[in-house]
């Protein structure tokens, strides 16, 4: 029973945090939308505005419609970014194989480890909603790489068979103790369990201090 | 004239297309022959049109068919004609799919209208434009 | 022990709910940032390349530097509606109480009922982080009213004492069974009872099928 309280308990300590997370990431998209893009915006029209004026030389009006190409340029990257963030269309479009590539990429430009990623999934062999569930593991597992492993290598491996479609992830960094990352409760590691779960997946970790990180997933198709 | 290039555009903003035409409209060696608001429309049109166009100018999202699958239609059908994508979309993986399904070239839309007129004579004449952008991720 | 294993499954299945419609959300708002905001700035940008250019008459130079004004207008008004529905910017700069008159101000627009809001909460006498638990408990309450209660009367009560803040709901509406309610668990009671947890607080609802409903939430200070 104790057990079971406890399970019970740390189920809603989750929750709530995930509520805060979720309130923090309106929070800041919300900022972001003001910042990078409101408030560039109001520039772009002012100028706009001024153009629609008859006394402007033509030398002015180039000088003012150049720099309406420009902030809109830059408006146009945030506004690129943040979707981004939110979901990467490559994911949209081009599915799970080429998001898991473009990550590895990204991951890759912090140079903060070497990083190799082998994918052999075949296209659609999950359904696009299971599939973004396996790419937010892999965000995380790469966010976790690059907060704490110090490694000096990571690798990814995505594959699937007729019946599964397994995830591989290692790194070569200072590991942590199992027992007691359970305690400090990231949402990561949980995040991951959950996402497993909801995909009647297994998932299992194997690290120590000094001796990295060795996860696999396997989901059932 | 010889040498026309015969342009047709897709893209679901109608007023992105109108910016566009005016642009293409200005250059003598291009016609604007047809414009569609989505991938189905496009493809509609191909398959109707006496004579294909040389140049089909296509977003990426799109209502009904996107440009992905039309530009995999395009390039099975009609080897001949020259696919630029022109898209809000700059990440390496969409450059590098959108070349693998067949794009003759690559293009960001807020791109100087000098750029996309050069685009469009580089790949009437070679079959293909790579920027250096598009070199580097493929 | 049963009981325990129970809520250890309700939590989870809570927690994957919770997943799902986050990723709802950023799927939305990474296509709305697409849809409503750079494809109209591609327009922008497009434009403004073409008033760069010499050969125009001042009819098309002002023709289309009023374009750029127009959709630019209607891109910043995007993005404050993107904005706003992540949170209200009133909450951020004013406050919990005018942030719900402004809820029930747009919840009185739709005109589907009548709303009488009485507010006597004393600023501040929550911390922001719970002010905003309270704000999404009384969005979650008006929109189960809107969706659902066909009622013609709603009142929603704040109210701070020294020791607590109370909100009181209630509408005149077809009401619903509280145990088949649970059972659906949609995630809009739950999310109001983790809230409610999180500010170790208490809730009461209390309905029945054509009576309306009633709802009170007290919070300590
Ligand atoms: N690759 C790794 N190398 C070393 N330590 C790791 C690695 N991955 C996770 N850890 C450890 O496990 C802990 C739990 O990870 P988890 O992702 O659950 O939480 P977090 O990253 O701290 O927080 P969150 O993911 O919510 O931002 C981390 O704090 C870190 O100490
Ligand atoms: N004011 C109300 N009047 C009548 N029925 C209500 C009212 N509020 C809630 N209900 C009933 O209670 C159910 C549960 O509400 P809840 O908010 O938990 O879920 P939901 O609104 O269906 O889904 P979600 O909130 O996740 O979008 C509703 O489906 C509805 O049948
Ligand atoms: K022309
Ligand atoms: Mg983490
Ligand atoms: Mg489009
Ligand atoms: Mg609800």
């Amino acid at each position: 029973l104790d057990k079971a309280n406890l399970e019970v308990s740390y189920q809603k300590e989750l929750v709530q945090s995930i509520l805060l997370t979720q309130e923090e990431e309106r929070k800041r998209i919300a900022q972001d939308l003001h910042d990078a893009i409101s408030s560039k915006l109001n520039i772009v029209s002012l100028n706009a505005n001024i153009l629609t004026e008859e006394h402007l030389t033509n030398e002015e009006r180039k000088k003012i419609a150049s720099g309406i190409v420009n902030v809109t340029g830059t408006v146009l990257e945030s506004s690129r970014k943040i979707a981004h963030d939110l979901l990467p269309p490559t994911f949209e479009k081009f599915g799970l194989k080429a998001a898991i590539e473009e990550l590895c990429e990204e991951v890759s430009e912090t140079q903060k480890f070497n990083i190799r990623c082998n994918l052999h999934y075949k296209p659609e062999s999950l359904s696009k909603d299971k599939e973004l569930h396996v790419f937010r593991i892999t965000q995380e597992l790469c966010n976790n790489a690059l907060k704490y492993s110090n490694a000096s290598f990571v690798k990814i491996d995505l594959r699937s068979t007729e019946n599964t479609v397994s995830l591989q992830y290692r790194d070569d960094g200072v590991g942590f103790d199992l027992v007691s990352a359970k305690e400090k409760k990231g949402l990561g590691i949980s995040g991951i369990e959950n996402r497993v779960a909801l995909l009647q997946g297994s998932f299992a970790v194997e690290s120590a201090k000094n001796e990295g990180v060795q996860a696999l997933i396997e989901i059932p198709i | 004239m010889a040498n026309r290039i015969d342009v047709v555009i897709a893209d679901d903003e109608e007023l992105f297309r109108v910016g566009l035409v005016h642009i293409l409209s200005r250059d003598e060696a291009i016609d604007v022959t047809f414009q569609a608001s989505d991938g189905q429309a496009l493809l509609d049109h191909l398959s109707t049109c006496e004579e294909l166009p040389d140049i089909v100018i296509t977003d990426i999202k799109m209502p009904n068919l996107n440009g992905v699958e039309a530009t995999k239609v395009i390039r099975e059908k009609y080897k001949e004609i020259g696919i630029i994508a022109l898209t809000t979309y700059n990440t390496k993986p969409f450059i590098r799919n959108m070349i693998d399904v067949g794009a003759s070239a690559y293009l960001v839309k807020n791109s100087p209208p000098a750029k996309v007129l050069h685009t469009i004579k580089q790949v009437f004449y070679n079959g293909f434009y790579y920027d250096s952008e598009t070199i580097h991720v493929i």
